[in-house]
């Protein structure tokens, strides 16, 4: 399968096209050729993980075009981490497409939804299997517009249409610096692709503060995609999309595309001097993960408290990345993957059951939707790192290694793992504990198209639920693959430090706390969130208004632009107008001054001759 | 002062009174007339310059033809009756003084240059000498200006011809 | 020769001159004139004043030099007065030319120009303007008209006598007159050159208004012409300029074709006055014979018969010059 | 011996005068007029300078010659102009004929 690798992005492609260009008239109206497609290319992915954990290779180049006297050289490469990642996609997206069907049901756009889709496994595909910078810009970019016309689909709803915006020109500003981090990569060591970059550094072409300078701005690209502390203000409003799209593209997918970008360009980020790179990596991941925690406690979206979980666990992926454990930030990754992607889908049946997205209108679905209660439960488990689900593995495996490396992102990173236990936890309470508070049918901005009116929740289809306890199968399980991952993922030289018991326990400790706390608050209110409220009031109001970065941005740049704006229209009309007006101005003064020159007498003009000659003649004599 | 000198400044002064009538007289007629002393005086310089032939074709051309097709146009058009009109344009002040300054700048530029003190002899002068330099040496000029008549003669009688 | 004495002799020249021409051309010739007429048409002419009449002129000079000077009203007064300087003054310059006839030390002829015929004719084209300032300073619509009319003939018959004249000058190889004197020595040229003798006598009796040509003062129609407005002295010098011009058209005609003063027997100065009055009674003969031209018959005739003629016979002397002599 | 600057001087005086009347007077005669002065002021010059500076020769004499047949031709020819602008715009006051005028 290996050296037909390049087979497996050109299947959803195909998809894409048949589903764009017949649309309705296609079976399922387009659904189910979506599904083919995206299922051949996960199957395939398979194998393709067969056969590399069997050691073979590929690098598939092929000349496309001579600049200058350098050919360019593109193709698909594989090897384990590609093969993971193709997997991962591959099985996930598969899922989530199927259980879209059933959500996106009754939806006017029904089949462009899913040839969106189609387009989106295709770019993320390509971007994963690129072996050069310029196909992985290539996919960033088109998994940029993908995720554009996802979150904007429902555009005649103008926040959907804002937020689109939003996400597209935010993830633009990260493309923009990593798209200069390439350029100064391609100058100094004349190549694109990665094999022919990383030779260029180890044999010096580039190296010292510029290397930094080259990963920190690639990594720039990955904070763009995968919203990290500067540029994380479009994922919480992204959540405007369709509940599919939030979990296939903001949870498992796209986003993770910037850890797989890091995770790819390793060797960039080893050679810069001193590990800079890799310890702004980290630092960025450390305070990203607290920090999106922190703001995830206070939202009542369901939606929106996912999208700050997904945030923070992004922020723990590329702590590991930043702390030297390569293995353990890509397995987090597909941990991630799973059992983000499995509470999305939990979250999206809820909403379409109770057609709302407020967690306060909710509540005691656990006995009316069963199967989402538990696979949901399964999930939150595993996403706070309670032992024996998967994330207990991936994340702790981060938290050792950070351990190792550097005291302050260990504790940055228990912090945020006990918030995460904390806000996870009231999630939980507040959407299927308790007797249910959602009276008003169809009333809040959530529920849209598919879900039919609140008033007796009920358990979603089955053609949703079926995908939920596949995802829920994947989380708990995959933990115990975490060894067999570490031998099969690794970078040579990059060794994962040794488990130590204590640290273990630590982590677990925290994590049961953060339960215990949500509980004392939200389920048994021995100290009831009201009351809560009023003594904590300064932070709380802090953390609503999200550190008050959106409404930095909106001032600084919005202020700016104004200013740029009203600069540049002043500029324009009295320089550039100014100037024009003047020469018009100048001619016609010109021509009225030299009219009366012209009397149309002749011994004006004789005049004027013999003047000239007398002036000529005196001039020479005098000189 | 020898002969010729007064003989010359007579000239001149004759020349140069009749030149003032000619420019400044408010009656047309009067500085046509005038013309013709200016070219009699002209014409006694060639002789004193011992230029005859040259001083009797002056006379026949200058002073016979031009200034009698002078008073002739000015007899045919209202030039001979409108007398008494403003014979001077507006520019009449800074004419002369460009005209002035320019006379200045040659005297100047005439009296500062030495000239050679060639002034020999003539030889035996006779208008042969120039038929045969015309007609000789000059030939190509002594056609073209024969050109220059005929086109001339033809263009003045079709400009000047009333049209039926 | 010294300035001084250069100028004595012009001074000298002048009066010569100036009497001579008066007497024998002006007074004589008026006389002659009235009484040749008078016998063509078989009357007797002026008998009274003097023997035969013949101080008949000098009484009427007399009578006009006592006659009042009027000045037209509001007529061009300084062009009225110096025209009457002009016309004789050029008249009487021809004379400077003529070859008189020939004594012991060498030809008389009060300047022997080597440009002569040339001179002659630009002196003779100077008397159009005099005509001109005439015609212009009477302030007198006939006088004016006559003064264009006259100016124009006389313009006009100055070419064909202009190529008599270089005919002749070309035949006796220089222009000075008494070479052309000295050339006839053998034929004279009006035998060789009949055709440019024929042109020159009609442009001379068209130069001098006489009356083939004489439209000018034609009493019908113009009065008296240009100098219809002149009184007493200044109508005198007009006669005086008039014939003067006519006698010295004769005269060249006598040097130029009739071989000047040269004659077998009789002594040089005598053959040329016999050869003058023999031209001044054809002048006044023809004046009595032929009817008056009309302005554009008169100006056709010059342009579109004499000139072609002349300058045909130009070329073709020229052309025998070139080949015969040589 | 009269000096040839004298000559040269004159010249230019008549020049001098020539271009006044050119300058100044409304009357296209009289501008005519003042052209002929001015080229018989060129015509001293060149008959002093074939006295003073070639003897000799005959060129001063030719040129001026010339110089006044190419006069003859070109009074010709302006007083027709002068004659049929007279004609057609009733005037010969020179600085009326301005229809080429702003």
């Amino acid at each position: 399968m290996t050296p037909y690798a390049w087979l497996i992005p050109l299947l959803p492609l195909l998809a894409f096209v048949l589903v764009i260009w017949r649309g309705d008239r296609l079976p399922g109206r387009g659904a189910t050729i979506s599904i083919a497609g995206i299922a051949l290319a996960g199957l395939c992915g398979l194998a393709l993980l067969g056969e590399t954990a069997a050691g073979r290779r590929a690098d598939l180049t092929y000349q496309w075009v001579v600049l200058g006297g350098r050919p360019l050289t593109v193709g698909f490469v594989v090897d384990p981490l590609s093969a993971v990642m193709t997997a991962m996609v591959g099985v996930v997206a598969s899922l989530i497409t199927i259980y879209s069907v059933g959500y996106m049901e009754g939806d006017p756009r029904f089949s462009r939804f899913f040839a969106y889709l189609s387009l989106f496994q295709f770019s993320m595909l390509f971007l994963v299997l690129a072996d050069n910078f310029l196909f992985i810009y290539a996919g960033w970019e088109l998994v940029g517009l993908c995720s554009y016309l996802l979150i904007g689909f429902w555009f005649e709803r103008p926040a959907a249409a804002r937020a689109a915006l939003k996400a597209f020109v935010t993830t633009r500003v990260g493309d923009f610096s990593m798209m200069i981090g390439i350029l100064i990569l391609f100058l100094h060591t004349g190549t694109l692709s990665f094999t022919g970059v990383f030779h260029g550094i180890a044999a010096g072409r580039i190296g010292g503060p510029l290397l930094t300078l080259a990963a920190v701005l690639v990594f720039g690209g990955a904070v763009g995609k995968s919203a990290q502390i500067p540029l994380h203000v479009w994922l919480p409003d992204a959540m405007e999309g369709p509940t599919p799209v939030s979990a296939l593209i903001h949870a498992a997918t796209m986003v993770a595309a910037g850890v797989y970008l890091v995770a790819r360009t390793y060797p960039l980020f080893l050679q810069s001097p001193g590990h800079q790179a890799l310890t702004v990596v980290a630092y960025i991941g450390g305070i990203t993960a607290l920090f999106a925690a922190t703001m995830g406690v206070v939202e009542n979206d369901i939606k929106r408290v996912l999208a700050y979980s997904t945030v923070s666990q992004l922020g723990y992926m590329f702590l590991g990345l930043g702390v030297l454990s390569y293995s353990a930030g890509m397995f987090h990754l597909i941990t991630h993957a799973f059992f983000k992607a499995l509470l999305f889908l939990g979250a999206g049946s809820v909403i379409h059951a109770v057609a709302t997205n407020n967690m306060k209108e909710m509540g005691g679905l656990a006995r009316a939707m069963p199967v989402t209660f538990w696979t949901f439960l399964v999930a939150t488990l595993a996403l706070t790192g309670i032992p024996p689900f998967s994330g207990f593995f991936s994340k702790d495996a981060i938290l050792l290694a950070a351990y190792a490396h550097d005291k302050t992102l260990w504790l940055l990173g228990a912090a945020g793992a006990f918030v995460t236990a904390f806000y996870m936890g009231r999630l939980t309470w507040y959407t299927f504990a308790g007797s249910y508070r959602g009276g008003s049918p169809a009333a809040s901005q959530g529920a849209h198209g598919g879900a039919h009116g609140g008033g007796h929740p009920h358990e979603s289809p089955r053609v949703m639920t079926v995908p939920l306890v596949i995802l829920a199968a994947g989380a708990a399980g995959l933990g115990f693959l975490e060894s067999p991952f570490d031998r099969y993922v690794r970078f040579p030289g990059v060794e994962a430090p040794a488990s130590s018991a204590p640290l273990l326990v630590v982590s677990v400790l925290v994590a049961l706390a953060g339960w215990a706390a949500a509980g004392a608050i939200y389920y048994w209110r021995i100290l009831p969130s009201a009351v809560l409220r009023r003594y904590l009031r300064a932070p709380y109001t802090l953390l609503v208004h999200k550190y008050y970065v959106d409404d930095l941005y909106g001032w600084v740049f919005l202020r700016a632009g104004g200013l740029v704006v009203l600069l540049a229209g002043a500029f324009d009309r009295y320089v550039v107008d100014g100037i024009v007006n003047a020469v018009g101005w100048l001619t016609g003064r010109l021509g009225w001054a030299l009219r009366f020159l012209q009397t149309g007498r002749e011994e004006n003009y004789l005049l004027l001759i013999f003047l000239g000659l007398v002036v000529i003649v005196v001039v020479r004599l005098v000189r | 002062m020898t002969g010729e000198a007064i003989a010359f400044y007579a000239l001149a002064a004759v020349i140069l009174v009749s030149g003032l009538v000619v420019v400044s007289s408010p009656n047309i007629v009067h500085s046509a007339v005038a013309l013709v002393p200016a070219f009699l005086g002209i014409t006694g310089i060639y002789i004193l310059l011992g230029a005859e032939f040259v001083a009797g074709i002056q006379v026949l051309i200058y002073a016979g033809a031009i200034t009698v097709l002078l008073l002739f146009v000015i007899m045919l058009t209202e030039g001979g009756t409108g007398l008494r009109l403003q014979q001077r344009n507006e520019q009449g002040p800074v004419g002369a003084s460009v005209a002035v300054a320019i006379a200045v700048l040659l005297i100047a530029g005439v009296t500062h240059t030495t000239w050679g003190r060639g002034a020999g002899t003539l030889p035996a002068y006779t208008p042969g000498a120039i038929g045969q330099s015309f007609l000789g040496t000059n030939l190509l000029a002594f056609e073209g200006t024969s050109i220059v008549l005929l086109v001339s003669l033809i263009g003045a009688v079709i400009i000047a011809r009333k049209e039926e | 020769m010294s300035w001084s004495h250069e100028l004595w002799r012009a001074i000298e020249g002048t009066v010569l001159i100036f009497s001579g021409v008066a007497v024998l051309a002006a007074m004589f010739g008026v006389l002659l004139e009235r009484k040749i007429s008078g016998w063509m048409q078989s009357r007797l002419g002026p008998k009274h004043v003097g023997p035969q009449g013949l101080l008949q002129t000098i009484a009427d000079t007399i009578k006009l030099l006592q006659k009042e000077n009027i000045v037209p009203r509001n007529a061009d007064a300084t062009i009225f007065a110096s025209a009457v300087l002009v016309v004789p003054l050029a008249a009487l310059l021809d004379y400077v030319v003529i070859p008189f006839g020939t004594t012991r030390f060498g030809p008389l002829i009060f300047r022997d120009l080597n440009i002569g015929v040339l001179y002659f004719a630009a002196t003779s084209s100077l008397v159009v303007v005099g005509i001109l300032m005439a015609g212009w300073g009477s302030n007198n619509k006939y006088a004016l008209v006559g003064g264009l009319r006259s100016a124009s003939q006389m313009v006009s018959y100055e070419i064909p006598m202009g190529l008599a004249l270089i005919t002749v000058a070309l035949l006796a190889g220089s222009l000075s007159t008494v070479k052309i004197v000295a050339a006839q020595a053998r034929w004279w040229y009006a035998v060789e050159q009949p055709l440019a003798f024929l042109i020159f006598l009609t442009a001379a009796v068209a130069e001098v208004n006489r009356v083939p040509f004489d439209l000018v003062e034609a009493e019908s129609e113009l009065v008296a012409g240009y100098f219809s407005e002149y009184t007493g002295m200044r109508f005198a010098l007009f006669q005086l300029g008039e014939y003067g011009e006519m006698f010295a058209m004769a005269a060249m005609a006598v040097t130029l074709f009739l071989g000047g003063w040269r004659g077998p027997v009789l002594p040089p100065v005598l053959w040329f006055v016999i050869k003058l009055y023999a031209l001044i009674f054809v002048f006044i003969w023809v004046r009595w014979t032929y009817p008056r031209f009309r302005i554009d018959q008169l100006l056709n005739f010059a342009w579109k018969v004499l000139i072609p003629v002349g300058l045909a016979n130009l070329v073709a002397t020229a052309f025998f010059v070139m080949v015969v002599r040589r | 011996m009269v000096p040839l600057a004298d000559y040269l001087v004159l010249s230019a005086v008549v020049f001098a005068l020539g271009l006044y009347a050119v300058l100044t007077r409304r009357n296209g005669v009289a501008i005519l007029m003042g052209i002929e002065l001015m080229l018989n002021a060129a015509n001293i010059n060149l008959v002093a300078f074939n006295k003073y500076a070639a003897p000799g020769a005959v060129q001063g004499h030719i040129f001026a010659l010339i110089v006044i047949t190419l006069a003859a031709c070109e009074a010709a020819v302006g007083l027709a102009l002068v004659l049929a602008a007279y004609r057609s715009l009733e005037t010969i006051h020179v600085d009326e004929i301005n229809v080429m005028r702003w």
